[in-house]
């Protein structure tokens, strides 16, 4: 192993090559994906194929769910939903994230300070997801603090409901949730342009915004393909968050995937979930293509 | 203060000729053309970067005149580097202003500014290539891509660096990095270009090498550069000017060869070397190495102590003379003077010099 | 780094970014903050305001397990804890080694790159599904140590990888081409220069395996054995129970999360130091 | 603790329960049995027990730490308790992991899955000790007056028996094999906030008010949500139903159809999963009236909020929760796992359910637990005499109060519908996700 732990160059004396290297240190994630994902992944596969019916499956060809996933207006309906979460999620996450790494990076100018807004924005994501999510009715309900506000100063004569239970609750917290890894993503990018070439762009008399779009956008690709990543497969795998915020009220992918698992129906849901993976792989897909997060490591 | 009075530059100089296929009229680079006293002058500037603490540049003031290559020197730390991180613009100044073209910019952002800083550290922007990150200026100033590129590349020509127009910064060697970050900084046509530390990063051969490329464009476009060094070797070789700085404030600042025949105090003496300061008469002098002599010789100042050191360097030979007070003194003598007597290490041996080459030194 | 001036005004954009930045943490704080109060809530309180007077009722509930059901949550917690601490244990190691095998290129690399990426995505039930009926089919018993650890992996791993990834493309290169000049060896160059100068990232990602495996439901319920985790148990609870108690669960739960996250930040902190005070000497 | 003044103290294993398991032990670890022949059997019999370990996986309400306190207390094996999170994860660990788990309770709208995989063990009725006390309601399918009880939904009829020994069909008529034994129910309606409401509620049609547009909640969850709904359409005489707990694919179709108008109208303001969920809509005023659970409401009044539980004309919603063995137990294991169900009906713990709001199968073993008082309150409908207190010691109502509905069977014989897993689960599941998306 300890001839395998690092990347050596060329001229140095090894035990192993650097591409065995690479395999022996790589084989212990490759191992668990291949035993724990991929073979239960090619277990979903054959049962999206099978009969079924209350808990169990027949071991009898079935296209049926493939049928109804390809042909049904449902299937249109849970991905236009989806992808609405997706993008809205995704422009306000990448907006905020910008504008809270730029400012932490570029405008607050000493150290610990910095270290203490990013430790206060990361700490929030620590706390139980399920407790976190209780949390929104006391604040967003009928009877919660923003409607007594809006109340108190006459802004409304009845609670708001659209508040809570509903999608523009769903995206609050979807917000609330992953502003916080496109910040971080974000800002770890913006760490490494050294100083002095914002400031060689300052000097030759770019403007705020054109140090944003010519040096500080291209150079932090990488950060904002991670922080995508993050964003658009926790969305797009989540059932959670819109179960808690719609009140099981609105419908997505993973939701209806959940309540097919839930009343045992495998083989729908199986089929749902590799059509879903499949899109979302495509995505990272094109994600990297817009900034290869590996290549960066390779030197 | 003294200041270094340097001729006025000659008439425009012709660049080195562009290629056809580019401009279709030879500009002109030269820079300099309006009439002003000096290139950059320095107030009573004072920098604190605390309150109440210690400054880092305390109340300085120099005048550099127009065209001259001038050189910060001192050892890390004096100062040198936040005076000229003021002079671009990167760091406030606490007390006092600074005057470029004979006008007051104390407080104005860099790019109005009429310098130019060449980092350290080069800061090419990683994502464009030689020819991109030269034209960015002009980029952000809207000039359109055919003209900015074809600009660029003239300041690509001056540096030498045409051919390698589209590579990214790390497709290129340390030297060929400097160039391209050198002719960014000139293309912004700055009235005096800053350089910090511009050599360091750089092998000894390339050194020489690029500190020639220095002067030359320097030379070629008229203005001054203000170069930061701690190599008195880089000082002297380039500078039209040498100040140099202590403890945050400047010991000296005159022409090469007023500093290194006449240093103003010791400190002065001890960091350009090449120079004995010694206790004569009650007073502190120095006197340069090669002005002095081994063996007692009449109607001459001496003094004795044992050979600790014989360094041969070609031409000359110095040897290290240690006092009784255990201070280092040296005579550079030429080899052939040496070999003729060939003392050894261990030797007691007396160092003379004529009073005539003693120059005083101003206590400190 | 420019330093404070009190004579070049803050651009305008400087208050425009730090408004957004207060408005967002106080976004973020406000329903924590809700959770906080309310678990100190009167004993007739309920969930949502107003507070029927302030107590620590419903901690001494929580911590006594008196007068109400509160199950089994000191075993539970228990339980978590330990498997969150072998979980983070072998996330970071599993994720360092990992990282350094990218970067290379080799053959397979995006085969377990997307494996990683499959991982997250994939509903947590169903892995926990297909684990489970693959440990029946192989006539395998489900265990915390074996299949309860193997489902958590399936989603602190890819956290793990992608943070290595974040780490690493930020290690500069020349460190390590600088300790093989000095004639460091390949175990050297890792335990030497390496990971001491990435330490705080593979804490960060020991962090995120902890508190994710702490968290982790959809995969771990089939596949832990006997005994909740405590996630588990309070899902349970809740469909028993409705008290404040939940909410005391929340900001103990946080504090403890805090204790963590500022215990990492101190032992980062006194690193930091140290190292600097080595090259001090 | 209650449990100690409550209850009169008691131990639970008669010397006959002792010997005559002992002695079928004997029977059984033929081997052991003769090696060991010199020493006396129960000493024996006490040994092997002791090493065994009954992990009893279900409800929340019936895996309790006091409960497997008391149980490991009267009993001479371990009892080792696991709440299940969810049916999901209930069912699927049973089903994938059968023998991590011993004995098991849960709804018996859950049996449907189990049939034909033989998992679930067929418990001889000769071995429950309490068949004869249980309510015929579960024997028979009869209330006590002899009438058949409603079949609409999955009554509890429908799954107590199996056929036969093989355990892969069930039987409407007594057999000698119990699919489990039956434990705990109840016969559930509208929880409703007479303060926000203001007027009386007495039709599950109510819920479909305009009236309390975006203020009323349905359960979560296709099977349980479509049972209220459809008590809902059928009172109002929108959708007609032969059996609106097993619907045809016609009738889900009309069912969802309307479901979805009113989705679009914003009749709904949430869906409730769990208990926590419903107790907060209704406290925190997002809910006017939902169905809920008995205990549930309990738990909105003892926040001091006003909150009924009153019958609707159209009948309450009954469930049934009932407790399963595993098919892999054998010989001494087996055994104890009977033991341990019988443990469970002989009283304490059906006593202890019965104070969090729920009816035990065998009232009379319960009874004897229960103060007259608390026995008058939970199952006679009859006022408080004094401060009727949960399990765990906390005040749940006070003197004077009386059971919303009133006596068991004023509620449990009104039952219109029973929790349900219909015969066309797989197209309801369907159709019910165009309502969601809708």
């Amino acid at each position: 192993m300890p001839a395998a732990q690092s990347a050596a160059p060329p001229h140095q004396r090894q035990v192993l090559s650097p591409k065995v290297a690479s395999w022996l240190q790589v084989a212990p994630m490759a191992v668990i994906f291949t035993l724990m994902v991929l073979i239960p992944l090619a277990i979903i596969f054959v049962v999206s194929f099978l009969d079924y019916d209350f808990a169990q499956v027949f071991p009898e060809l079935y296209l049926g769910s493939w049928v109804d996933l390809f042909t049904s207006q449902l299937t249109l309906n849970l991905y236009a939903l989806t992808f609405k979460f997706v993008a809205i999620v995704w422009v306000v996450t990448f907006v905020l994230g910008f504008c809270i790494a730029y400012f932490l990076s570029f405008h607050v100018r000493s150290g610990a300070l910095r270290l203490l807004l990013m430790a206060a924005i990361a700490i929030p994501f620590w706390t139980s997801g399920p407790i976190r999510m209780v949390s929104w009715v006391p604040l967003l309900g009928r009877e919660g603090l923003i409607n007594q506000a809006l109340m108190g100063l006459h802004l409304t004569s009845e609670p708001v409901t659209w508040l809570m239970y509903s999608e523009f609750a769903v995206l609050v917290a979807y917000i609330n949730l992953l502003t916080m890894p496109m910040v971080a993503a974000m800002a770890n990018s913006m760490a490494k342009i050294p100083h002095s070439v914002i400031q060689a762009a300052k000097d030759a008399g770019a403007s705020e915004g054109q140090i944003i779009r010519d040096i500080i956008f291209p150079l932090i690709k990488p950060g904002i393909a991670i922080g995508s990543i993050f964003v658009v497969t926790a969305v797009m795998g989540d059932v959670f968050i819109v179960k808690q915020m719609s009140g099981s009220q609105v419908n997505t992918v993973g939701m209806s995937i959940v309540t097919e698992l839930n009343a045992f129906m495998y083989p729908p849901a199986a089929a749902k979930s590799i059509v879903l993976l499949v899109i979302v792989l495509s995505i990272v897909g094109l994600l990297l293509r817009f900034a290869d997060i590996r290549k960066e490591l390779q030197k | 203060m003294k200041l270094a009075l340097l001729k006025t530059p000659d008439t425009d100089l012709k660049v080195s000729p562009v290629p056809k296929d580019t401009a279709p009229a030879t500009p002109k680079l030269k820079q300099a053309t309006q009439s002003h006293r000096f290139d950059a002058e320095i107030v009573s500037v004072t920098k604190r970067y605390a309150p109440l603490g210690a400054p880092a540049v305390d109340n300085i003031s120099l005048r550099i005149p127009r065209n001259s290559y001038c050189c910060l020197l001192g050892p890390s730390g004096c100062g040198k580097s936040t005076t000229l991180r003021m002079l671009a613009g990167h760091e406030d100044v606490s007390e006092g202003a600074i005057l470029i073209h004979d006008r007051e910019i104390t407080t104005l952002p860099p790019v109005e500014r009429g310098t130019s800083m060449m980092f350290q550290d080069y800061a090419l922007f990683p994502h464009l290539t030689a020819l991109d990150n030269v034209a960015f200026s002009l980029k952000v100033r809207g000039v359109a891509q055919i003209e900015r590129r074809a600009k660029a590349r003239e300041y690509l020509e001056l540096v030498q660096m045409d051919h390698l127009a589209e590579r990214l910064p790390n497709q290129m060697s340390g030297g060929q990095q400097q160039r391209v970050a050198l002719a960014r900084s000139l293309i912004t046509r700055p009235k005096v270009l800053l350089l910090d530390e511009p050599l360091s990063a750089l092998d000894p051969f390339l050194r020489i090498r690029m500190r020639a490329e220095l002067k030359r464009i320097q030379k070629e476009l008229g203005i001054s550069f203000i170069h930061v060094t701690h190599s008195q070797d880089e000082a002297l070789a380039l500078a039209d000017l040498i100040v140099v700085m202590n403890d945050a404030v400047i010991m000296q600042a005159a022409p090469a060869r007023e500093v290194f025949e006449t240093p103003t105090n010791a400190f002065v003496a001890k960091f350009l070397g090449g120079h004995n300061v010694i206790q004569s008469k009650g007073r502190e002098v120095s006197v340069r190495a090669d002005q002095c002599h081994l063996g007692a010789r009449p109607g001459m100042n001496s003094l004795s102590g044992k050979i600790s050191m014989i360094e041969y360097q070609g031409t000359n030979v110095r040897i290290t003379v240690t006092t009784a007070e255990n201070e280092d003194m040296t005579v550079l003598m030429p080899a052939l003077t040496y070999f003729d007597h060939a003392p050894e290490i261990g030797e007691t041996a007396q160092m003379s010099w004529e009073a005539s080459d003693e120059h005083a030194l101003a206590p400190m | 780094m420019s330093k404070p001036n009190p004579r070049r005004a803050r651009p305008l954009s400087f208050y425009f970014l730090a408004a957004i930045l207060s408005a967002f943490l106080l976004f973020l704080y406000a329903p924590m903050a809700c959770v906080y109060i309310l678990s100190f809530q009167g004993p007739t309180g309920g969930m949502s305001f107003p507070m029927q007077g302030w107590s620590t009722h419903w901690f001494q509930v929580l911590f006594s397990g008196d007068g109400q059901g509160v199950g089994d949550i000191g075993n539970a917690f228990r339980r978590s804890i330990r498997l969150a601490f072998v979980v983070a244990i072998l996330t970071m190691a599993i994720s360092l080694s990992a990282g350094m095998a990218y970067r290379r290129k080799f053959r397979g690399s995006n085969f377990v790159f997307y494996s990683a990426i499959t991982s997250m995505v994939l509903p947590g039930i169903f892995v926990g599904f297909g684990i489970a009926l693959m440990f029946n089919l192989l006539g395998w018993r489900t265990n915390w140590f074996t299949s309860g650890i193997g489902a958590q992996l399936t989603w602190t791993l890819p956290f793990g990888l992608l943070i290595m990834f974040i780490v690493l493309g930020r290690f500069n290169p020349s460190y390590e081409e600088a300790a093989t000049d000095l004639g460091a060896s390949a175990r050297q160059r890792f335990t030497q220069v390496i990971v001491p100068i990435i330490l705080p990232g593979i804490i960060g990602i020991a962090m995120a395996g902890l508190t994710s495996s702490y968290e982790e439901t959809a995969r771990t319920s089939l596949n832990i054995g006997t005994g909740n985790t405590m996630p588990m148990e309070v899902t349970g609870l809740l469909t028993a129970a409705s008290t404040p108690v939940l909410f005391a669960i929340g900001t103990i739960t946080t504090l403890f999360s805090f204790t963590l996250v500022i215990v990492s930040l101190i032992v980062m902190s006194r690193l930091a130091k140290r190292r600097q005070m080595r090259t001090a000497a | 603790m209650t449990d100690a003044t409550t209850t009169p103290s008691y131990k639970y294993k008669s010397a006959s329960a002792k010997t005559g398991l002992s002695r079928r032990a004997l029977l059984k670890t033929g081997a052991a049995a003769a090696a060991a022949s010199a020493l006396p059997a129960p000493m024996l019999w006490a040994q092997n027990i002791k090493d065994i370990t009954i992990t009893h996986i279900g409800q929340s309400y019936s895996t309790i730490p006091q409960i497997a306190e008391k149980a490991n207390e009267d009993l001479d094996f371990e009892v080792v308790m696991q709440t299940a999170p969810d049916t999901t994860t209930h069912v699927n660990r049973l089903l994938t992991q059968p023998d991590t788990v011993d004995v098991t309770d849960m709804p018996n709208t859950n049996m449907k899955y189990f049939l034909g995989r033989g998992v679930l063990m067929p418990v001889p009725v000769s071995a429950y000790k309490y068949w004869d006390q249980t309510l015929s309601l579960f024997v028979d399918g009869t209330y006590p007056d002899g009438t058949a009880a409603s079949l609409e939904g999955y009554a509890p009829i429908k799954s107590q028996y199996w056929k036969d020994e093989s355990a892969q069909e069930f039987s409407l008529t007594p057999t000698d094999y119990l699919v489990g034994v039956p434990m705990y129910y109840n016969a559930d309606t509208l929880g409703i906030r007479p303060d926000l409401i203001g007027r009386p509620i007495d039709s599950w049609g109510e819920l479909l008010n305009p009236e309390f547009a975006g203020k009323v909640a349905l359960q979560d969850g296709v099977s349980t949500g479509i049972a209220d709904a459809a008590m809902a359409l059928e009172a109002l005489g929108e959708v007609t139903y032969v059996d609106k707990g097993n619907m045809t694919k016609a009738e889900i179709d009309a069912t969802i159809e309307k479901l979805i108008e009113y989705k679009k109208a914003g009749q709904f303001r949430s869906f409730w999963s769990n208990f926590d969920q419903s107790v907060q809509l209704m406290a925190s005023g997002e809910v006017e009236l939902q169905s809920m659970w008995s205990p549930a409401v309990t738990e909105v009044r003892t926040r001091g909020i006003e909150c009924t539980y009153q019958g609707m004309k159209e009948g309450y919603r009954g469930w049934y929760i009932m407790m399963s063995a595993m098919n892999h137990l054998e010989g001494l294991k087996r055994d104890c796992a009977i033991e341990y169900m019988n443990w469970v009906n002989a009283g304490w713990a059906g006593a202890f359910i019965s104070r969090q709001g729920f009816y035990n199968s065998v009232p009379d073993n319960a009874k004897e637990f229960m103060t007259a008082d608390e026995y008058g309150y939970w199952y006679e409908g009859k006022a408080a005499q004094g401060d009727i207190l949960n399990p765990f010691g906390k005040v749940m109502e006070k003197a004077g109060a009386t059971r919303d509905g009133g006596a068991l069977w004023d509620r449990m014989g009104n039952i219109g519908i029973w929790n349900t897993l219909m015969d066309e689960d797989r197209y309801l599941v369907r159709q019910w996700q165009d309502f969601l998306s809708a």
